[in-house]
C-alpha cells in the first residue's frame, strides 16, 4: 500500500505509523458529557467504503495525515495534514 | 531420450549431477527434469498421501509431482521443482517422501488402504480413546505426511531484499511480453521486463512457431537483443513476480545463484524484490490441464506441451514410443513436432468426432483414454472407442485437456477470473488489478499472433496511462489458429482418476464431497484438500470444479472458484525475511559509554534498541547480588555514577510551549520557574497513564522533557499529534536531543564532591537546590546540569554533546572511584528507586490510572488535559481498584516473587479471591530484607494488614505485610542534603 | 449418521456409497423463535449450544455465504487458555474444557491436538509478566509451567537462543494449549446443530433488522423476511455493518490479520511457540506445512489480504527466532478481517433493543473461544443471565471504565491492540 | 587536571569499501535543528540567506553547497550543516544544536544507487533524485536522512546511537551489489 505525503510524495505504507479514525480530531469540550466523550474515544462508524483516518509520517517527515481511503478496495482518494484538515 | 539436432542446450558443455545417489550427465541448459527425462529417469517422486510412484508432469513451475531435495547440510533445500532446478557440475539432488527408496517406499501400502482413506476420512475416525490422537494417530500421520525435510540447522545461505521503480512492468516474456516491453521501450517508458525462466521468450522456446519466417526463439533473442540495448529496459531474468499488492506494488523473488555451485562471501542465493510500477502488462501465459481417467498419473504421462517443450528447448523426447490423447489441436501440433524428430508416434486419441485425420499417423477420432498400466512407468494405455476397448503399449501419453490462462495475480487483490464458454477456461476480469493490462494466452488468446498483436495493445494501454505515445510497431507475421476446444474434464469409468495429483484427490472424491454436502467449492477444496498442495491447484482447480458443478446440477460460472493468493510460487522465508537474521532484526543503539562498560565485563541487556549495563561485576563477586548490593552500597554511602542517556529527551520551545505543557501533562508547567525541574505525569486520553519523567524550564519559552527509555518515540508521537491534530494554532515545536547529549546520574552523598572541579562553578544548595537546572561548563565544554534524583540520594544529573560521553564517563568512574564509590548498573538502578517506591513501567503498564499509583492529586483540577476526562469515568476512580503499596514479608518465608499474586491470610489461593499482584521485588541492602511494589486492591487503606503472597508456578507462600511503597527516607531529607 | 472407524471402514468395503450429507439445505422458515446473524464458528456453536442444553430448536442460522467461510476458515488454529485477567481467565478456562470433550460431544474429529504452547520471554521483566499470567491461570485451575533457558533448549533445540538483540531466558509452558483442524470445527457444529433440528441457511444475507418500539420482531434477508423473536448477531468481521442495521454504532474497528502456511514438510516443529517480542509465532499442521502469523496490518480494511511490510517483519522474526525455517517456502497467504475492540477483549451482551443480542469484538483470538463462546451466548439468549463464566464481556464497559480487559496492556483506545 | 575527548559517531567503524562502492564517515562541522516559529518561515529563510547564503530549503531539497548547506528535515525543521548558527535566526526559528546527534556518511561509487536501493523504499536514481534533492525515509529498519551530495555520491544521516547498525546494514548491501556480475 501506498500513501501521498503532502510534503515527501507518495510513500510506501511502512513509513506510516496508523491512529485510527480521523473523529479524533473532534476532541469534545471536556464538559461535554459522557455520550459525547464515548462517541470520541470509542464508538467507531468503522465503514466498509470509503472512510477518513489519521496516519503519522514517522518514517519520513513526522507530519500527521488525513487519508480518505476506501477500506474495501485499498483505494486512496485524498490525503491532507491533519494541521490543516481540522475544521 | 536425447534427441539430435532438437533443443536450445549446450552440448558442447556436458554437466554432471546427481540423483539419489546416482551419476547422470545432462548439457548446460538442461533442469534437473530435462536432464532425468534424457537419462530415461521417468520416476522421480512420491504422491502425499498414497506415496504412489511418480514422474514429472509438466515443464514448469507449477510441476506437482517432480519435487526434490537439493544438497545437504545447513543449506539443504527442500521441495525444489526439478522443472525449475537447472543442473550444475556439482549437483547433488535427492527424491523425498519414501522410505527406504523412491523405487521401493514402504508407505505405499496406503494406495492398497485407498478405500478407507477418501475424501476427509479422518474427520469420521480416529476419536478413541481421546487420548491416542497425541499420542499415536497424530504421530503418525504427521510422519507419513509432509514433502522434503528442513536440515533443522541454521540455514547459512543468504538472501537479500531490494526496491525497483518502473513506469511499467511487464509480467512474463513470451510474445505477448516481448512486444509489450518492445512497445514500452521504444516509446521511452522506464520498463521492468521479469521472466521466471533463466531465458526469456515463454512457449517460444518450446515450440516450433515461426515469427516473421524465423524460429520464435531466433525472433525472442532478436528483440531481447534489441531490450538489452535500451538503458530504460530493465530486464529480469529467474524473476518470478508472485504477489499483486496496493497501489502498484508487486512481489518478485529472484532466484539469483540457484543455478550455480559459485557462491562468493556475502552473494545473495535469492533476492526478493518490491517492484513499485505505475502501469503493468500481465503476460503470464498459460498452463495446460491434465486429463482425468483411471490411473492417468502414472509416470511417462505428461501434458502435451511438457512434451513438446523438452524436445523443442531441450532436445529431449520424452519417451520412445509416445501415445497422445486430448481435445485441441494441440495433439496434431505434439504429434507432428515428434515426428519430425524421428519419435515414433503410436496413436493419436482426439476426443473430438470432428477431429482432422492425418497421413502420417493414426488418429483415433472420439476416442479417449480409459486407463492405463504399468506400475513405476507407464507401459500401456487402454483407449475406448465406440467400437470397444483397444490396449495400446506406450511409454510416453502426451496428454491435454486444454489451458488455463494464468489469471493467479489478477485474483490477488480479490479479483474474480470470468468464465469464457467458447475456451472452457477462466480468464481475468478487466480492472481487477488497478493499472494492470492483460495480454496474451493469460486473456485466453492462445495464438502467437494474437499474443504478439494484444502485447502491442497492451502496452498501448499503459503508455496511454502513463502520458506516453506509442509507437508505430509493425505487427510481426506469425500463426494464428483459432482454437476449438469440446470439454473433456475426466473420461467416465471405474477406478481412481487423479485431479490433484500431490494431494492424491480423485474424481471420486470431489463426487463425494458433494454428496456429503460439501457443494460450495471452498467447501469441496477444504473437504478433499483439492487444489491445497504446492501447486496450489494450478494444474486441477479448474477440472476439479467442473466436476464439482456437474455433481451439483450447476454451470460452472455459478460453482464459481477458490481464491488464488499469493505468492504465485512459492518462497523461503529467508527471502521474505532477508537481512533481519541475528542483529539484523532491529536496530542496536549503543550509548557512548557503551565499550567501557563491556570492558568492565557488565551483562548488557536490551532496553528499547538500546542495551544498558546490568551490573558492574568485581572481582572476587560470585553472584549478579554481591555486585549489585555493592553498586546500592556505595550510592548510599558515597556517590555512584549511571548512564542516563538511553533517557527520552524533547527540546520542546516556542511563545506557547508551557501552555502546551498544561495540555498533555497531568499537572501544570506553565508555572514552573526557568532554571526549575517538575517530575510530570502524562496520560492518555483514555485516561490511564502513558508515561512519566522530569521536565526542565530552560528559558522563558524553553523547555526540556525528559520521557522513559521504553516510550520516547511514543511520546513524540503523542507530541505531534496534539499539537498537529488538536492545536495546530500554539506556536510551539519539538525537536528530540536524546542523541545529541551523554547524560549520566551522579547520585549519593560525595555527587557535589565529585563534580567539584569538574565545572565552572561551585554547587551549593542555594545556586543549585533540588530539582535546579542550568548550564554549565563541564571541564570547558558547554553542558547541562539537573540536581534531580531517581535513588533518593543527593544526586545530579551532567550532560556534554555525546561526542565527549565516553571521555567524560572515564573521568567520573576515575573520580567515583577515588570517593569509594563506583558505577551501578540496572540491578542496582532498580533496587535504589524500589526502596524510594519510585515508579517504571513495571508499575505504569498500561492498565493503571493516576488514582491507582497514589497520584491522583497530580491531575490539576485548574485545567482541562489530555486524559482528564476519561479518568473520571466512574469505573476508573472506584473503590476496589488494585492500587500501589509497598510489601515486606514477616514470618518465615522472606522470599517475594514479581508476578505473584495476593490473597487475604486465611483465603484459598484461587482467582475468585485474587486481590492483586507484585509488580517489582528486590532485596534491599539498605534495609536488609526483599521489600516489593504491589497492586492491591484498596491498597492504600490497607497499610499495617497482612496479605498473603503466593507465587504457584515457583511454589512460594509468603506472609506480606501492607506498607506505604516509599521503604526508604520517607521525609527526603537525604535528596536536599 | 454415527461416525467411526468401523463406519470408515464398511463404507470403505461397499464403495464409499452410503455417506450422506453432513447437513441439510432447508428452506427459511417464515418465523424462528431465534435467528442467528452469521454461519461462522461462533454463530454455529451458538445454534448447537442453544439446542443441546437448552432444547431450543426453532432456530435458524443465516450465513450470507458458506457456513464457516469467516475466520473460522482462515485463521492459524491455535487453541489456549493462558490468559490473566479476571474476565478472561475464566471464559478462555471454561471453552478449554470443552474443546477437551468436543470430539466426543460432536461425534466429529476437529483434530484438536493439545501438543502444548511455549510463550517466550527475552528479559527479567517480561519473565515477572510472564509469572504473573502463570500465577492466574494455576489460579483459575488451569496449568503453567515457567522453563528455564535450558529445559527450554531440550525442548526447542532449534530456537536461536543467543540472538543479541533478543536472548531467549525461558518461556511460559502450557501443556494443555494447542491447534485443531479449523473447519472441522464449523463442519462438526454445523453438523450437530443440523441434527438437532437447527436450519443452516446459506447464501442468505441479512440486509435489515426489524424493530417496533424497542423489541426486536425478525430481519429482512436476500431470501425474503423472516419473522424471530430474538435475533443474535455473531457477524465477526462485519459486526459493524450487522450492529447498524439496528442503528447501533459499536466500539469496534475491522483490521486484516495475515497468515501464512508454507509447503509440506516433514515433522520438525512439535508445539506451538510464540515469540511476543518478535509479534511471531508458528506450529506445524498435521500436514506438514508450518502455519504462522504475526501482528495486523494496522490499518482498518475490509478487503480480507493484507501488504508487504507487515508479511516482511513476520518473515523477518521468523527467520530470527528460527533460523532453520528460512529455507521453508511460504505456499499461501492470506487475510481475516479482525473485529478489533478497544481493549483487546471481546463482547457478549444484550443490547438496548429487546430480543437482539451482541456478540463481537474478538480481535485475533476467536478461534480458541468457539466452544466457550456459543456456549455462553447460547445461555445469554436462553436465560437472559450472563453465564458464571461470561459476565465481564460487558458493551457498557468502556463508557463507565468498569472491567475493562486489557491483557496487552497497550492501553483501552483503538488501533493499540 | 582532566581534559574532554571528543569521539566522532563511527570512531573505529569506518571508512569501508565494498567493490567499487566506499562509505567513510563526513565531519561536516556544526549541524543544528532550525524550525521555524509561527509565520516566520519567510523571514526565518531571509536571515538564513543574509547569514549562510542559502534559503530555507523547500521540502526534499537541500540548499547551499558543500560546507553550508541547509538539508529538509521534516514537516517543522530542516538543518543547518556546517557554520555556526547565526544568533539572528534564534528570532525566527527554535534553533537547537544537533551537532552530536547524527551519524554522518557518504555513500560513493558507480553502485551506491544499487545498494541504496537495497535499503530505501524510495526511488533514488538519478533520473527521479537528482543533486540537491533529499529525503526522510527508512534506511532499512532506521530512519535517515539521505542527501545527494555528487553524481554518484550521497550524504546519509542516522541517530548517532545507531552508527553500528548503519555501517553493519551498508555493508551487507554492499556486499549483495559487489557479488553481482
Amino acid at each position: 500500500m501506498r500513501i501521498t505525503c503532502p510534503h515527501c510524495g507518495e510513500r510506501d505504507r511502512r513509513e506510516f505509523y496508523y491512529r485510527g479514525a480521523a473523529v479524533d480530531l473532534e476532541r469534545p469540550a471536556p464538559d461535554a458529557g459522557e455520550e459525547a466523550w464515548d462517541n470520541f474515544v470509542y464508538l467507531r462508524d468503522n465503514p466498509a467504503g470509503v472512510t477518513r483516518d489519521l496516519w503519522y509520517h514517522e518514517g519520513g517527515c513526522g507530519a500527521w495525515i488525513v487519508v480518505t481511503r476506501d477500506t474495501v478496495t485499498h483505494e486512496v482518494l485524498k490525503t491532507e495534514l491533519a494541521s490543516e484538515a481540522k475544521s | 531420450m536425447r534427441i539430435n539436432g532438437k533443443g536450445l542446450i549446450d552440448r558442447s558443455k556436458p554437466v554432471p549431477f546427481v540423483f539419489d545417489g546416482i551419476s547422470y550427465s545432462g548439457f548446460e541448459g538442461d533442469t534437473l527434469a530435462s536432464a532425468l527425462l534424457a537419462n530415461e529417469q521417468r520416476l522421480m517422486g512420491r504422491s502425499f498421501k498414497y506415496h504412489r510412484p511418480r514422474g514429472v508432469l509438466t515443464a514448469g513451475s507449477e510441476e506437482p509431482n517432480a519435487l526434490m531435495t537439493v544438497g545437504s547440510g545447513p543449506t539443504q533445500e527442500p521441495n525444489v521443482r526439478a522443472t525449475m532446478q537447472e543442473i550444475y557440475p556439482g549437483l547433488e539432488a535427492r527424491s523425498q517422501n519414501r522410505w527406504p527408496s523412491l523405487n521401493f517406499d514402504l508407505l505405499s501400502l496406503n494406495d492398497l488402504a485407498a478405500p478407507f482413506l477418501g475424501a476427509g476420512f479422518y474427520y469420521k475416525t480416529f476419536m478413541w480413546p481421546k487420548s491416542f490422537w497425541e499420542k499415536v494417530y497424530e504421530p503418525a500421520i504427521r510422519r507419513a505426511a509432509g514433502l522434503g525435510a528442513l536440515s533443522g540447522r541454521d540455514n547459512t545461505d543468504k538472501y537479500e531484499s531490494a526496491y525497483a521503480f518502473c513506469d511499467l512492468l511487464v509480467i512474463g516474456a513470451g510474445p505477448a511480453g516481448l512486444m509489450a516491453a518492445l512497445t514500452a521501450g521504444r516509446a521511452g517508458a522506464d520498463v521492468i521486463l521479469a521472466d521466471e525462466s533463466n531465458r526469456m521468450g515463454g512457449r517460444l522456446l518450446a515450440e516450433t512457431y515461426e515469427i516473421d519466417g524465423k524460429p520464435g526463439n531466433v525472433w525472442a533473442d532478436e528483440v531481447l537483443a534489441e531490450l538489452k540495448s535500451m538503458d530504460n529496459v530493465r530486464l529480469m531474468t529467474r524473476t518470478t513476480v508472485a504477489g499483486a499488492y496496493d497501489q502498484g506494488t508487486f512481489a518478485a523473488v529472484e532466484r539469483v545463484l540457484h543455478h550455480t555451485e559459485r557462491r562468493p562471501n556475502g552473494a545473495p542465493l535469492e533476492t526478493y524484490w518490491r517492484i513499485v510500477a505505475k502501469r503493468s502488462v500481465l503476460a503470464a501465459g498459460a498452463l495446460e490441464r491434465p486429463v482425468a481417467f483411471r490411473d492417468n498419473d502414472r509416470p511417462g504421462i505428461m501434458t502435451a506441451g511438457a512434451v513438446r517443450a523438452y524436445l523443442n528447448r531441450w532436445g529431449v523426447s520424452a519417451g520412445r514410443n509416445v501415445t497422445i490423447f486430448g481435445n485441441t489441436d494441440d495433439i496434431h501440433r505434439t504429434a507432428r513436432d515428434l515426428l519430425d524428430a524421428g519419435v515414433h508416434v503410436a496413436a493419436v486419441i482426439d476426443s473430438r468426432h470432428d477431429a482432422p485425420l492425418s497421413k502420417d499417423y493414426q488418429v483415433l477420432r472420439g476416442a479417449q483414454v480409459c486407463g492405463s498400466s504399468g506400475r513405476k512407468g507407464l507401459e500401456s494405455i487402454t483407449v475406448r472407442r465406440p467400437s470397444g476397448e483397444e490396449r495400446i503399449h506406450t511409454d510416453c501419453l502426451a496428454m491435454t485437456g486444454g489451458w488455463n490462462p494464468s489469471v493467479h495475480l489478477t485474483c490477488h487483490m480479490n479479483g474474480r477470473p470470468t468464465w469464457r464458454r467458447d475456451i472452457e477456461a477462466f480468464v481475468p476480469t478487466p480492472g481487477s488489478v488497478p493499472g494492470m493490462s492483460i495480454a496474451g494466452a493469460c486473456n485466453g488468446s492462445f495464438s502467437t499472433s494474437a499474443c504478439l498483436r494484444e502485447g502491442i495493445a497492451a502496452a498501448g494501454e499503459a503508455l496511454e496511462g502513463l502520458g506516453l505515445t506509442a509507437p508505430d510497431i509493425a505487427l510481426p507475421v506469425a500463426e494464428d489458429a483459432s482454437y476449438e476446444i469440446t470439454q473433456l474434464w475426466a473420461v467416465p469409468g471405474k477406478g481412481r482418476a487423479w485431479l490433484d495429483f500431490q494431494n492424491d484427490v480423485t474424481v471420486k472424491d470431489v463426487k463425494q464431497a458433494a454428496t456429503e454436502n460439501f457443494r460450495s467449492v471452498e467447501h469441496m477444496k477444504r473437504y478433499t484438500t483439492q487444489g491445497m498442495a504446492t501447486d496450489q491447484g494450478k494444474n486441477s482447480n479448474v477440472a476439479a470444479l467442473a466436476i464439482l458443478a456437474d455433481a451439483t446440477g450447476r454451470g460452472i460460472p455459478e460453482t464459481g472458484t477458490t481464491t488464488f493468493r499469493p505468492p504465485y510460487s512459492p518462497i523461503a522465508i529467508g527471502a521474505y525475511g532477508a537481512g533481519a537474521e541475528g542483529e539484523g532484526f532491529k536496530p542496536q543503539r549503543f550509548t557512548t559509554s557503551h565499550k567501557a562498560s563491556v570492558a568492565r565485563n557488565a551483562p548488557m541487556i536490551e532496553a528499547g534498541l538500546w542495551y544498558r549495563p546490568s551490573y558492574f561485576p568485581k572481582t572476587g563477586e560470585t553472584t549478579w547480588r554481591e555486585s549489585c548490593d555493592r553498586e546500592v552500597k556505595q550510592v548510599r554511602d558515597a556517590v555512584g555514577v549511571c548512564d542516563v542517556s538511553t533517557l527520552g529527551k524533547i527540546d520542546i520551545q516556542g511563545p506557547d510551549a508551557g501552555k502546551f505543557l498544561d495540555f498533555v501533562y497531568t499537572n501544570m508547567f506553565s508555572t514552573l520557574k526557568v532554571g526549575r525541574v517538575r517530575y510530570g505525569l502524562m496520560l492518555r486520553e483514555d485516561g490511564y497513564v502513558m508515561d512519566d519523567g522530569t521536565t526542565a524550564r530552560l528559558g522563558e519559552n524553553h523547555y526540556l522533557m525528559t520521557t522513559t527509555t521504553a516510550a520516547a518515540g511514543e511520546v513524540m508521537k503523542h507530541l505531534e499529534f496534539v499539537h498537529q491534530g488538536l492545536c495546530p494554532d500554539l506556536d510551539v515545536s519539538f525537536t528530540s536531543v536524546t542523541e545529541q547529549w551523554a547524560q549520566f546520574a551522579v547520585a549519593g552523598p560525595k555527587s557535589r564532591e565529585l563534580l567539584s572541579g569538574l565545572l565552572d562553578q561551585t554547587l551549593d544548595d542555594e545556586s543549585w537546590p533540588f530539582m535546579a537546572c542550568g548550564q554549565v561548563e563541564v571541564l570547558g565544554v558547554k553542558g547541562r546540569l539537573f540536581r534531580i534524583s531517581f535513588s533518593g540520594e543527593h544526586a545530579y544529573e551532567i550532560a556534554v554533546p555525546a561526542r565527549y560521553g565516553a571521555s567524560l564517563f572515564d573521568i567520573l568512574i576515575e573520580r567515583a572511584e577515588a570517593l569509594g564509590g563506583g558505577l551501578y548498573g540496572m540491578e542496582a538502578l532498580n533496587v535504589l528507586r524500589i526502596e524510594k517506591g519510585f515508579i517504571t513501567h513495571a508499575e505504569i503498564h498500561g492498565r493503571t490510572t493516576a488514582y491507582d499509583i497514589g497520584m491522583g492529586r497530580m491531575v490539576s483540577q485548574k485545567k482541562d488535559c489530555i486524559g482528564k476526562t476519561m479518568s473520571e469515568r466512574p469505573g476508573l476512580e472506584e473503590a476496589g481498584r488494585e492500587r500501589l503499596v509497598g510489601l515486606k514479608p514477616i514470618g518465615e518465608s522472606r522470599q517475594l516473587l514479581a508476578g505473584a499474586h495476593l490473597y487475604n491470610e486465611e483465603a484459598e489461593p484461587v482467582r475468585t479471591s485474587d486481590q492483586g499482584y507484585i509488580t517489582s521485588v528486590c532485596y534491599s541492602p539498605t534495609l536488609e530484607t526483599m521489600i516489593g511494589l504491589a497492586f492491591l486492591a484498596d491498597g492504600p487503606d490497607r497499610e499495617g494488614e497482612v496479605v498473603k503472597m503466593v507465587d504457584h508456578l515457583r511454589g512460594v507462600t509468603t506472609l506480606c505485610e501492607v506498607v506505604n511503597p516509599v521503604f526508604f527516607d520517607p521525609e527526603g531529607g537525604r535528596v536536599r542534603g | 449418521m454415527r461416525f467411526s472407524g468401523l463406519r470408515v471402514l464398511k463404507e470403505g468395503l461397499t464403495g464409499n456409497k452410503g455417506w450422506t450429507p453432513h447437513w441439510r439445505d432447508p428452506e427459511p422458515k417464515a418465523e424462528y423463535d431465534i435467528v442467528i446473524i452469521g454461519g461462522g464458528g461462533h454463530g454455529l456453536s451458538t445454534a448447537y449450544y442453544l439446542a443441546k442444553e437448552h432444547g431450543l430448536t426453532n432456530v435458524a442460522v443465516l450465513e450470507k455465504g458458506y457456513i464457516g467461510g469467516g475466520n473460522v476458515g482462515r485463521n492459524t488454529t491455535i487453541v489456549r487458555a493462558n490468559y490473566f485477567l479476571q474476565g478472561n481467565s475464566e471464559f478462555y478456562s471454561h471453552s478449554l474444557k470443552l474443546w477437551e470433550g468436543l470430539e466426543e460431544d460432536l461425534n466429529y474429529n476437529v483434530m484438536h491436538s493439545q501438543r502444548g504452547i511455549i510463550n517466550l520471554f527475552h528479559s527479567d521483566g517480561q519473565r515477572d509478566a510472564a509469572a504473573r499470567r502463570g500465577n492466574m491461570m494455576i489460579s483459575q485451575g488451569d496449568d503453567a509451567v515457567l522453563l528455564g533457558r535450558d529445559e527450554l533448549k531440550s525442548m526447542l533445540p532449534y530456537l536461536n537462543y543467543d540472538n543479541l538483540r533478543f536472548p531467549i531466558y525461558g518461556g511460559l509452558y502450557h501443556a494443555r494449549g494447542g491447534t485443531a483442524r479449523h473447519d472441522a470445527v464449523a463442519w462438526g457444529y454445523a453438523r450437530g446443530a443440523d441434527q438437532r433440528g437447527v436450519d443452516l441457511i446459506q447464501n442468505c444475507e441479512v440486509t435489515g433488522i426489524d424493530i417496533e418500539n424497542g423489541v426486536v420482531r425478525g430481519v429482512q434477508t436476500s431470501r425474503g423476511p423472516i419473522r424471530a423473536k430474538k435475533v443474535a448477531m455473531v457477524a465477526a468481521g462485519r459486526s459493524g455493518q450487522v450492529a447498524a442495521m439496528a442503528g447501533m454504532r459499536l466500539p469496534v474497528e475491522s483490521h486484516v490479520l495475515q497468515a501464512f502456511v508454507t509447503e509440506g514438510l516433514k515433522p520438525c516443529i512439535d508445539h506451538v511457540v510464540t515469540f511476543g517480542m518478535g509479534h511471531f509465532y508458528i506450529s506445524q499442521s498435521d500436514k506438514g506445512g508450518l502455519v504462522f502469523g504475526g501482528d495486523l496490518d494496522f490499518y482498518a480494511s475490509y478487503a480480507a489480504r493484507g501488504n508487504l511490510p507487515t508479511v516482511e517483519s513476520v518473515m523477518e522474526a521468523g527467520v530470527t527466532l528460527l533460523p532453520m525455517i528460512s529455507k521453508a517456502k511460504v505456499l499461501r497467504s492470506w487475510g481475516g478481517i479482525m473485529d478489533m475492540s478497544p481493549d483487546g477483549s471481546p463482547i457478549i451482551d444484550t443490547t438496548h433493543i429487546e430480543g437482539l443480542y451482541l456478540n463481537c469484538g474478538w480481535n485475533y483470538g476467536g478461534f480458541k473461544a468457539v466452544p466457550g463462546s456459543g456456549n455462553v451466548f447460547a445461555h445469554l439468549i436462553a436465560t437472559g443471565q450472563y453465564h458464571e463464566n461470561a459476565t465481564g464481556f460487558r458493551l457498557d464497559r468502556f463508557r463507565t471504565g468498569r472491567g475493562i480487559i486489557d491483557e496487552e496492556g497497550k492501553g483501552s483506545q483503538h488501533n493499540l491492540h | 587536571m582532566d581534559k574532554l575527548i571528543a569521539k566522532t559517531a563511527c570512531a573505529g567503524l569506518l571508512p569501508l569499501t565494498v567493490g567499487s562502492v566506499s562509505v567513510s564517515e563526513e565531519d561536516v562541522g556544526a549541524i543544528t535543528s532550525v524550525s521555524p516559529l509561527k509565520g516566520q518561515k519567510k523571514a526565518l529563510s531571509d536571515a538564513l540567506k543574509a547569514a549562510h547564503g542559502m534559503a530555507y530549503p523547500a521540502a526534499n531539497r537541500a540548499t547551499g553547497k558543500s560546507g553550508a548547506r541547509a538539508v529538509w528535515l521534516g514537516h517543522s525543521h530542516a538543518m543547518l550543516i556546517g557554520p555556526e548558527p547565526d544568533a539572528s535566526l534564534e528570532k525566527h526559528a527554535a534553533v537547537v544544536d544537533q551537532s552530536d546527534a547524527w551519524a554522518v556518511v557518504r555513500l560513493e561509487g558507480d553502485r551506491a544507487e544499487q545498494v541504496l536501493a537495497r535499503l530505501v523504499p524510495v526511488d533514488l536514481r538519478s533520473g527521479h533524485f537528482k543533486r540537491g534533492h533529499t529525503v526522510r525515509s527508512l534506511l532499512f529498519h532506521m530512519t535517515a536522512s539521505i542527501t545527494r551530495v555528487g553524481e554518484n555520491a550521497f550524504q546519509i544521516m542516522v541517530f548517532r546511537s545507531m552508527a553500528e547498525t548503519l555501517v553493519h546494514d551498508l555493508k551487507r548491501a554492499m556486499e549483495g551489489v559487489a557479488t553481482r556480475g
